[in-house]
């Protein structure tokens, strides 16, 4: 299936879209009826110029925070404002754009701390089920240093998180969300203050990701990043949804490359 | 002689129970990131109950309170940790859900004071300003124990408890609940964008704590047979709260050392100095202040502790799966080198 | 002499660095804007200007006044004003108190100032009394713009003054800079509308990754492939 | 109908000390953006200070011994802020450890105070005062100087913030300290300032706390700081004239109910009014506008 197919019949294929979403923050309008859908198994880009709203979107898609209205659906489900862990535990889940590690663990237990449902989180299970407890604690701590392998963590495994470096910070930001084996994963600009040769390890990362069957959204501002491994592109200006295509056809856009530039002051050539 | 030696019971006897203590103070505070400022209270509720629970019917003693069930050791310690932990979550429910840090710190210790009002004036409730005395003491009709022989058992019986409750917290902080509360403790909308519910997981937190606050609670009117209102006022939580940065936050090992520190050698030795001469109190009020000090100065110059947080490593789980898997081995000194290369 | 001088300031958050060897200069009646795509810097850089970021090599002058290592509330007094992105206004205080506070630091008369400020703001002139909070985005952005001008600066460092404005209102904002400009002031303006700041700059300087390795009068940038440079197809070469 | 009118009145009298109160913790609040849990102490200290003025030592009349107490407070509370608080807040970017050092500080003034002055009650050296006929309502001369003094203090605030310099560099500040830096405001200044007003307000407070109860022990103030912070709550925190709206609402409240029910629980009146915002208001009934 090629990617236009997709893309046409994205309604029926989407993973997760959102409808007329408006968030205003104290009477200034962040995201003013953004609308899309991101298809199943792709790996889609939010791209826009600064200000534009895509890091509200992402908050507000993984209930980190209220929209004022609009609605969201995971698969058929309607999940509009639901509290963030609901959403996560509909398989959605997020990294953020600064990253945010659990600072007082290690980089493993950030890892353990992921798996959606864990019999040891609860007390009843930690003093009358102590058998199951522990053997899901050895399957996780397996699989945790399995992620932390794949993405070059494992030596760092026992590290405080907060004394990571800042690159090592965004893998262990995109480990700890694989670590939840999400269905979605929204990536709040994966590449932000990275440097290229991390870059491309993290792009071959969400390839691999792809291939796995997880469906992406990544706000990303690097175009050359999106060229090369996103199969889509939402356009997102003053908080709607300006366009959505293959970065080739929206490069040819006069209305993304005016939102980029800014508004083309020749009256004439502004259609 | 007898005298030194039942001091040094006493003194054995506040180790463990602020011991306990603690650890209640801690998987709230240290663990989960819970600013209780009520924490004295919960201890409060853990007495109170633990003593009108083990009084005898009131006719004749000319007390106060609801019940008379006159229950043995040790089911009104269990009954008055239970109490505490009901409501504490009662507590929770009302003020946790979305206070910001100060709000809930300002709504705690109001409640703190509050309750302390109530337990004060309100004579049907405990016996008000009196509080409750001539309190059964435990295991004394079994052993055939007299006042001061008691005091060597009772610390006995509260070092088992504070040991078995050490245990258990530790089943508790190890386990994946444990992590969890950390991760709340070191950022909330990450723990629920992992889809963890932050909410239930501090009111578990809050009954587990409480429920530590009201065995200790009830083992201190247990041990003097009597408890009244001026044994908890609000102050007395910043005590705990010096346990445990003083001995170190999320150490449990720390926290006996914070006891040590500060509840048997700062508290309660010096109550065994002789008072100066015309100055009642003034020896205690001297005390209370330097464990202010003290708190200040740990928190200035050394945040986590005598004992601090220990980091947990996975050496011992590593070995484990090592065992049954010799791929780790391989990865680590195939991934050492891109880790390090990633710094930037 | 330039009105405001940066010399090779390097800053950033914590350790790492976000702005390496900047050199830029402002003069009085020019407008300068700094353009680049996201993540440049360009922020940063306005920020360490005003002393909420220290430089950790460099020196800033402004009239020849050494201001690197001043504290941040003195600088508006030696001449040179900042009006951040966003939160730019008191957004409890009225129109008119947000004017006042922005001529505490102005030698001599204020309120007439005030009044002649509110002549060219008319739209503000209309909200004096009307408490911050309660304007429109693009009325905050303008009041922002308007408080700064009160101690009469040599320099003003404007943060995205546009950003989120509609079309029309970006017009008004750009209007007023103008006349800011001739009103023998210094204007730097970080733009994330190219085709605007070329329009209206005098000169400018292209931030990437960092630095300004690309800048020059606006005649000579607007012949740059800046698609390339900013929907990023291949490394920009000045022609 | 006679009862509740002499409640109201007894109401009126300690709305003005609750409004004076929880102004200076309010206007502190504002600047430095956590709560001054040794706030109580503050006010204790003032009115032990002011015993010692008019009293113990030196017999001076009690307006004049309450004025210089006030300002002996104001300082002490400055050099408390930068010598210990400041220097904390600046290290800790969480508000948990400023907030356990102000929670440590009153323990040390509590016991300062019991060092120095005991645990016995104390009285104010002030002549017996006849209940004075206002209207339906029965107030001493001092509960109406008291009033007064409320009176005269809000508005005096009232006309510091909404005219003066410093007053709007307070309240630029308490939206956006970045800001008023970059606008030109010495923020270390406002702080410093800030601080000499809340202390004074505190030791102010705590004074004719003493005197509108009739005498004074070391811990009065901090059982009074919760009714303070209800206030403060209530009127939405960090907002001064919903600190002074709140202020009039508990004090109303807590002397009107001690009418009805029995007057050792007037003070959890406060509290169940406090618990009761939270749960229907929790940014206050008189929450400001304008800011988030």
């Amino acid at each position: 299936m090629s990617v236009n197919d997709v893309t046409t019949n994205e309604v029926a294929n989407a993973a997760l879209s959102c409808e007329g979403i408006v968030k205003s923050f104290q009477g200034v309008v962040a995201v003013n009826g953004a609308s899309f859908s991101v298809p199943e198994g792709q790996i889609t880009a939010l791209i826009g110029p600064n200000g534009a709203g895509k890091t509200t979107v992402v908050n507000i898609l993984s209930g980190s925070m209220k929209s004022d209205g609009g609605t969201e659906h995971i698969g058929s489900t309607d999940v509009s404002n639901w509290e963030s862990y609901q959403i996560a535990r509909m398989g959605l889940m997020r990294t953020f754009q600064l990253s945010r590690e659990l600072g007082g663990l290690t980089v493993l237990e950030n890892l353990l701390v992921a798996p959606k449902t864990q019999s040891g989180e609860s007390l009843f299970n930690i003093f009358f089920r102590p058998g199951k407890t522990k053997r899901e604690e050895h399957a996780n701590t397996q699989r945790a240093l399995d992620v932390l392998q794949t993405y070059g963590l494992y030596a760092l495994r026992d590290n405080r998180a907060r004394e990571l470096s800042g690159g090592q910070k965004k893998l262990l930001e995109i480990s700890r969300a694989v670590m939840a084996e999400p269905k979605i994963l929204l990536l709040d600009e994966p590449m932000a203050g990275v440097n290229p040769a991390l870059i491309e390890k993290i792009g071959g990362y969400i390839l691999d990701l792809k291939a796995k069957g997880v469906t992406i959204l990544m706000v990303e501002h690097n175009l050359n990043v999106v060229e090369k491994i996103c199969d889509h592109v939402i356009v997102l200006a003053e908080g709607r949804t300006l366009a959505t295509g293959r970065l080739s056809e929206l490069r040819e856009n006069k209305e993304v490359v005016r939102a980029y530039l800014g508004e083309v002051i020749d009256a004439s050539s502004a259609r | 002689m007898t005298q030194v030696f039942y001091y040094v019971f006493t003194l054995i006897f506040f180790l463990f129970d602020y011991f306990i203590l603690a650890m209640g103070l801690n998987i709230q505070y240290g663990e989960t990131g819970i600013l209780n400022f009520a924490y004295i209270g919960f201890v409060a509720i853990g007495a109170y109950v633990t003593g009108a629970v083990s009084l005898p019917n009131s006719v004749g003693t000319g007390q106060h309170y609801i019940l008379g069930l006159n229950m043995p050791f040790p089911f009104n310690l269990l009954i008055g940790g239970l109490t505490a932990s009901a409501f504490a979550v009662l507590v929770a429910l009302i003020s946790l859900r979305r206070l910001r840090t100060d709000y809930l710190a300002m709504v705690l210790i109001s409640l703190s004071l509050v309750l302390y009002d109530i337990c004060n004036n309100f004579v049907p409730l405990f016996n008000g300003a009196d509080g409750l005395y001539n309190v059964p003491a435990p295991l004394a009709g079994v052993l055939h124990l007299t006042t001061n022989s008691f005091i060597p058992v009772i610390a006995l019986v509260t070092g088992v408890i504070a040991m078995f409750l050490w245990w258990v917290m530790s089943r508790i902080t190890q386990s994946p609940l444990g992590r969890t509360f950390r991760a709340i403790r070191d950022d909330e909308t990450v723990a629920a964008a992992l889809g963890k519910n932050v909410f239930r997981k501090q009111l578990t937190s809050m009954l587990i704590g409480s429920f530590y606050a009201g065995i200790g609670g009830g083992l201190i009117i247990q041990f003097g047979g009597s408890f009244n209102p001026s044994a908890w006022l609000p102050g007395e939580t910043f005590v705990v709260f010096a346990v445990i940065i003083v001995g170190g936050v999320g150490n449990n090992v720390g926290l006996l050392m914070g006891s040590l520190l500060v509840e048997t050698l700062l508290v309660h030795l010096p109550a065994f100095l002789p008072a100066i001469p015309g100055h009642p109190g003034l020896i205690e009020y001297i005390d209370a202040m330097l464990i202010g000090v003290l708190l200040m100065v740990m928190l200035w110059f050394r945040p986590q502790g005598v004992v601090p947080e220990r980091v947990r490593k996975s050496t011992v789980i590593d070995k484990l799966l090592l065992n049954s898997n010799g791929a780790s081995a391989v990865g680590e000194s195939l991934h050492d080198e891109e880790a390090t290369s990633v710094s930037q | 002499m330039p009105a405001l001088l940066a010399e090779n300031v390097t800053a950033g958050y914590g350790r790492t660095p976000i702005i390496t060897g900047i050199s830029l200069t402002a003069d009085v009646g020019t407008i300068t804007t700094i353009v680049g795509p996201n993540g440049a810097g360009k922020s940063t850089f306005a920020k360490t200007l005003v002393g909420i970021l220290r430089t950790t090599t460099g020196r800033i002058l402004v009239d020849d006044v050494d201001i690197t290592k001043m504290p941040g509330h003195l600088i508006p007094r030696n001449g040179l004003v900042y009006v951040p992105q966003n939160d730019n206004v008191f957004k409890s205080l009225t129109v008119r108190e947000n004017l006042e506070v922005g001529g505490f630091a102005a030698k001599g008369d204020s309120s007439e100032r005030m009044e002649h400020i509110l002549s060219i703001f008319t739209d503000l002139a209309k909200a004096r009394e009307k408490k911050a909070g309660f304007l429109s985005g693009g009325q905050q952005n303008l009041l922002a713009i308007a408080r700064a001008l009160m101690v009469e600066p040599k320099v003003i460092v404007l943060d995205e003054p546009t950003a989120g404005l509609s079309p029309a209102y970006t017009d008004v904002v750009w209007n007023q800079i103008e006349i800011i400009k001739n009103s023998n002031t210094g204007v730097l303006v970080v733009e994330q509308n190219v085709e605007r700041a070329l329009k209206h700059a005098d000169f400018v300087h292209i931030f990437v990754a960092g630095s300004n390795h690309v800048h020059g009068p606006a005649s000579e940038i607007a012949v740059l492939d800046l698609a390339s440079i900013f929907l990023g197809r291949a490394e920009a070469k000045r022609s | 109908m006679q009862l509740f009118w002499l409640s109201f009145g007894f109401g009126l009298v300690t709305a003005s000390v609750l409004a004076v109160s929880a102004v200076g913790l309010s206007l502190q609040f504002g600047i430095t953006n956590y709560i001054n849990f040794a706030y109580g102490d503050f006010m204790a200290l003032g009115a032990y200070i002011t015993f010692v003025f008019n009293n113990e030592v030196l017999h001076w009349n009690i307006w004049l011994a309450i004025v210089l107490a006030a300002i002996v407070v104001g300082l002490f509370a400055v050099v408390i802020q930068r010598v210990i608080l400041s220097p904390f807040a600046r290290r800790f970017d969480k508000t948990f450890y400023v907030l356990i050092v102000t929670f440590g500080l009153s323990l040390i003034l509590l016991n300062v105070i019991y060092s120095i002055w005991g645990a016995t009650v104390r009285f104010y050296s002030v002549p017996i005062n006849r209940a004075l006929h206002i209207g339906p309502m029965l107030l001493t001369a001092y509960q109406l100087i008291v009033m007064a003094i409320a009176v005269v203090l809000m508005l005096g605030v009232h006309v510091l913030l909404k005219t003066t310099r410093l007053g709007k560099s307070m309240r630029a500040m308490s939206d956006n300290t970045t800001l008023a830096m970059t606008s030109g405001i010495d923020t270390k200044r406002i702080t410093t300032i800030t601080w000499f007003l809340s202390g004074m307000l505190a030791g102010l407070a705590g004074a004719v706390l003493g005197l509108t109860e009739g005498n004074l022990t070391p811990a009065s103030g901090e059982l009074f700081l919760f009714v303070i912070f209800a206030a403060v709550i209530v009127g939405g925190v960090g907002s001064i004239y919903g600190a002074m709206a709140g202020a009039v609402l508990i004090g109303l409240a807590t002397e009107v109910s001690a009418a009805f029910i029995n007057p050792a629980y007037k003070l959890d009146v406060a509290f169940v009014i406090l618990i009761l915002t939270l749960l229907f208001r929790p940014s206050g009934l008189f929450a400001r506008s304008g800011k988030g």
